[in-house]
């Protein structure tokens, strides 16, 4: 090829462009899910897949995710990479027992024998004005899953690389989209199939005055909060874990031994979120370190609210200046 | 040596596309007020849900599954079910709901956002409209258990889509049904598609119905958009629940005239003469058609109903508009019967945000 | 009555006597799940409920987890109290849609016109020599969930106390048993029918060093933990946190502003476990006071071993003296 | 006007309780070699699983599954099974996995709590034992749809217990095999118990095999104590599944002899008077009898087989007793193909701790 293929994209677009790059390069890759095929997915982030690789490669399922779960399983075993979507995470949980119980543990259970390099991808989060079970964030559940990955991103290059990266593991990764921030920003991606590294944080932004730990469409809120409070003087690093689970701590520590304090900011529900984890390994492997409790700035412990009210529900730019605020006072 | 066991599923239909009867009609015909009941119910249904999408286009509805085409056998429903039995619904169930007493507000409320859509008054022992697909199954044998373990002569009906009876729920329900006798009718309601996902990707099944026989139970395929069949086979299903008899399938034929939602567009996946075809199916022309023939109903008539529909609608409209928005406290106030102290916090920091927006 | 009815019971027989005491008294109390009704349950914890009570109100399933969460919650909306069993936590994955979309938010969804009384019990928990599946110990994918509680006994007499609780609770239960101490103890219980109040932690020992928390099976090895510190003059206060969610972070604030220290103890993985929001509390909520990190004496970030290598898994005595050792040190 | 769709499943049986044919035998019956391989096979399946059931007994093996009534239909399975096809068992499936190459010695690891157990080397594509019950079934279709995708005539086998075939997995599953057409056979072995739970509570209909039905398959019963019964409709629904004409549903019949496990007391909920009549039906002794009656086996070939099987199941009980466990890090060595860096210090804690054990 000759010289960059630049695209500016979403991240919905940088999704496509992923599956595309990969689907063309490794054969083994298949897409599933429904009514992802012929309608090219409710949110287009497989559309044109079935009319570039076929039928046989862009399965639309019927309609059981606990079924689709299952059979990406039974195709990863015989050396398919297949990539799952789950039209909603609101609708993952009939999934649940085959990706806790059999994908999470095939490479385990059989030593090695078999594993499932696959990606169960799923839109999350809330803020788009969708009906109940549209506006899940419950990563955490997830996270506490042994044998699983759990990666989220926040831009559209991160879309493409770290896509690129979870088809091209050898374990099964749960790859969740912020569907919030599906079309929020225009981004450029080199379409090179250039993976981005799992496992890892990426620092958005670097300071001295606090880390703000957020993932997944918090980033954009949390970005604008360290603007606002770099007006007032405060800096603040912004860190976007991006793979939540195994959790890059190392990262986060080396932050928090620098700044000193730490606000950790996502939309799940506080009781037992992943900002719980996080927040538990700053304090105990930071402690020395913190100047000022570790805060996390998060979703209220409910059922996300029906759309009148979700806003009432989501963590704010103000709550998480806020936060800054206090733990900067201490 | 082999041995054979047989088996059957039987569908039946009454009138044809234009509302003339293939068949004697079945007495629930010879009754005029319900029929014309019917009637009346079928055109409300889709007065509301014309506004419910013009609602939805203009900001003020959120996404919003249109019953377009489902008129008929949402009706039927309605009409079969007895007050003390219970509806469980999936969410594209607008005519039962109405024959139920759940009002047009309580409806826009719902889709537009707000829980109190669900607060159903005139029906408060009916499930709430069901999300994620045929989880409402397990429900509904759940109900009818109950009514089984505490002797009452009450039924369940539930309604699940074709997309529906893919799922574990159904098929599970369904079983556990015919295992325990269960007073419940299933209706999978055959609107042959699931959002972009055809009838045929479903199931390698000839008919829906036939998922009876895996249960030990009797399956029924019904023209959905043949009111008298509709009614005639329900009727026979709950009065045959009521009498203790067991559980039936009744797979509905009919077809989704609309989007699948407001967020979708059919037009991507879906072939214009195939709805061309379906629109020269509807239920609703046909027994306008049959009402007509029987000198029961006219232009003025429609004109009249059409009018009053209209009205109706407007004004629940205007309800639903002037209808402030819970407190944000509210979030916290319904999740238990009592707020546990650990989100004691949690409340008064809403309490303290006026209206929890963006400071 | 003439007297106290007290009995010298397991855990599981308290399990058992208080579904007889409230089926006794409360004929809405239905039980429901695989092998419970002829069978008594696979450990026993429904025996004699069927002949006491008849099949219709003790009920054998089918073999479907979705099924039997599904269809408590059908009972219970119509006024029944369904006390339905997953025969182990292992298998409740399948269930996970129905509890999560459905119980837990069956009331706030209808603004309280229906509402789910009901309870799901599981064994939990490892180191019983079982196969696969069956030494599930993931309290925290429910603690995450609004709506519902999380109660875990760890004594007979908490057994009876807290089931009967959750049986009355006009809300979802998650009843996790501890299978590894089902017939650890003999307990005096008084078979009166009062119940003990859920959303509270059990202070079991009062301590001046450092606060131990935990819960379930690990209540033992954190008990004799004490004990041998106490041999060496490190003074614990022990809590049985029971209700796992909502948590009940004032008691165990309260302790750690005396103590300043916290241990936290949890067979589940560390990643994510309860003992993550347990610890998050602490270090936000008791800042101030604490003299060390809060340290988490947990199962490792894996699958449960085969039983061969269960014991590896499983946190030990020794490894609690370790940590409370180390945190004394600091 | 009603209309009939008609469906049906045939039941096959060959043999009676006494060996003798019932009809002419199929054409596998002259094929003496793969007969006498199957008898063989059978007993050193019921020796094995004495042994491990004694074993558990004396605390050197933990809870297990007897395959008792089992070997018949599971070793049909095996030897209908070619080589490059996939098994999908669930855990009962003894006979099979022996005759798939699976060592004795892998199998009492298994039960025996070591993970090594499931490494089988000679047949490394086959699933492994599947505790939650009935999920195998979706990997099983995943599997065939990877042949499908692939261009590959291979096909999948896959069994599920009476009561799993209640659970959404093997339901949903029997669909998708239906809609995709998939190459894939789904026994169900109905030994009439899952657990406590009788066949007749797990489902009102008269067969598990009519659950074919609602998925558009075709369904059979067959007598799995019934050697050429089950040889004859497992070798027919695997051709039909490699010449790419799909999925099939075989309901075996047969009965568990034995308790549920080395944790369960059969006699707690199971007649006496039923176990009995249903040893009168065993297979193994059935098609020892038609042997017998063909003059290809007597008692000495009996007793000498008899003698081979212990010294084998000897050898692998002392192999497996020799065995050492794993190092306590073998508990994260296999998680992921890389372990990440965040287990990296959990892995060093438990290389540090010898074996892991009380401190
Ligand atoms: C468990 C679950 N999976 C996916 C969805 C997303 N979804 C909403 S409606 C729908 C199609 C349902 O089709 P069908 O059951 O035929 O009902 P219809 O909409 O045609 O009336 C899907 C996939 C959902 N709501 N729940
Ligand atoms: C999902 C799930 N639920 C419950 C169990 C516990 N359990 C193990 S075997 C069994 C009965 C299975 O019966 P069946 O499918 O007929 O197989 P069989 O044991 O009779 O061969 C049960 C309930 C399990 N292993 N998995
Ligand atoms: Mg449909
Ligand atoms: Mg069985």
């Amino acid at each position: 090829m000759s010289g960059p293929d630049l695209r500016a994209v979403t991240l919905v677009e940088a999704v496509n462009l992923a599956l595309h790059w990969e689907m063309a390069h490794d054969e083994n890759v298949v897409v599933l899910g429904e009514d992802i095929a012929t309608n090219g997915g409710v949110f287009r982030a497989t559309v044109g897949l079935k009319e570039a690789f076929g039928y046989k490669r862009v399965m639309d399922t019927p309609l059981a995710e606990n079924l689709i779960a299952g059979t990406a399983i039974g195709m990863a075993t015989q050396g398919l990479r297949p990539v799952a979507e789950f039209q909603f995470m609101g609708f993952i949980y009939a999934g649940m027992e085959q990706i806790v119980s059999h994908a999470a543990r095939m490479r385990n259970r059989t030593r090695g024998r078999l594993h499932c390099p696959l990606v169960y991808r799923a839109p999350f989060g809330g803020g788009i004005h969708a009906p109940e079970h549209h506006s899940e964030s419950t990563e955490a559940l997830f996270a506490h899953i042994p044998g699983l990955r759990v990666v989220i991103p926040s831009s559209p290059q991160r879309a493409y690389g770290l896509l690129l990266a979870a088809i091209r593991n050898p374990d099964p990764v749960l790859f969740l989209e912020p569907k919030r921030i599906y079309r929020a920003v225009t981004q450029q991606v080199d379409n090179n199939g250039e993976a981005l590294p799992l496992d890892t944080c990426f620092t958005l932004r670097e300071g001295e005055d606090v880390t703000l730990i957020t993932w997944g469409a918090c980033v954009l809120e949390t970005l604008q909060a360290a603007d606002r409070l770099a007006a007032q003087g405060i800096t603040c690093e912004v860190i976007d874990v991006a793979t939540v689970s195994p959790l890059d701590r190392d990262t986060l520590l080396c932050s928090v031994a620098k700044t000193g304090r730490a606000v950790i900011v996502h939309e799940a529900c506080r009781n037992g979120g992943v900002g719980a984890e996080v927040a538990a390994s700053i304090a105990e492997g930071a402690f020395l370190d913190l100047q000022a409790p570790v805060v996390r700035v998060t979703g209220y412990d409910t059922v996300m609210p029906y759309y009148r009210n979700e806003q009432a529900y989501l963590p704010q730019v103000g709550d998480i200046v806020e936060a800054v605020e206090q733990v900067i006072a201490l | 040596m082999r041995q054979r066991h047989e088996f059957h599923v039987d569908s039946v239909r009454y009138l044809d596309e234009h509302g003339h009867p293939l068949d004697d009609l079945p007495s629930q015909a010879s009754d005029t007020e319900r029929v014309l009941a019917a009637y009346r119910n079928m055109v409300l249904t889709r007065t509301f849900d014309a506004k419910a999408i013009a609602l939805q286009r203009t900001g003020k509805c959120g996404t919003y599954p249109s019953a377009l085409g489902h008129e008929v056998i949402g009706t039927a429903i309605g009409q079969a079910l007895a007050a003390s039995d219970v509806f469980v619904p999936y969410y594209r169930d607008q005519a039962t709901h109405l024959l139920r007493g759940v009002t047009l507000q309580e409806m826009l409320l719902y889709w537009g956002g707000d829980e109190r859509g669900s607060a159903w008054q005139a029906c408060p022992q009916d499930l709430p409209v069901a999300v994620p697909i045929a989880t409402q199954c397990c429900h509904a044998v759940g109900v009818a258990s109950a009514f089984r373990i505490r002797g009452e002569a009450r039924a369940v009906l539930c309604c699940v889509g074709d997309g529906g009876t893919s799922k574990g729920d159904f098929l599970e329900s369904l079983n556990l049904a015919g295992a325990w006798h269960l007073p419940v009718v299933f209706v999978a309601i055959n609107n042959q598609w699931a959002i972009s996902t055809p009838r045929r990707l479903q199931t390698g099944a000839e008919t829906i119905a036939q998922k009876a026989i895996g249960a030990g139970l009797p399956g029924h395929v019904v023209d959905g958009n043949d009111y008298f069949a509709s009614v005639d086979v329900l009727d026979a299903a709950l009065a045959r629940a009521h009498a203790g008899k067991g559980a039936t399938l009744i797979e509905a034929v009919t077809y989704r005239l609309g989007d699948h939602t407001t967020a979708d567009d059919a037009t991507r996946y879906r072939d214009a003469e195939e709805l061309r075809r379906a629109w020269d199916r509807d239920g609703v022309k046909r027994l306008r058609l049959w009402l007509h023939d029987q000198g029961l109903w006219n232009a003025d008539l429609e004109q009249q109903w059409q009018a009053e529909c209209k009205e109706r609608v407007e004004q629940a409209v205007n309800a639903y508009l002037a209808t402030e928005p819970e407190p944000a406290t509210a979030m916290l106030d319904s999740l238990f019967e009592t707020l546990p102290a650990a989100l004691a916090g949690q409340r008064e920091r809403l309490a303290s945000r006026s209206g929890g927006g963006e400071s």
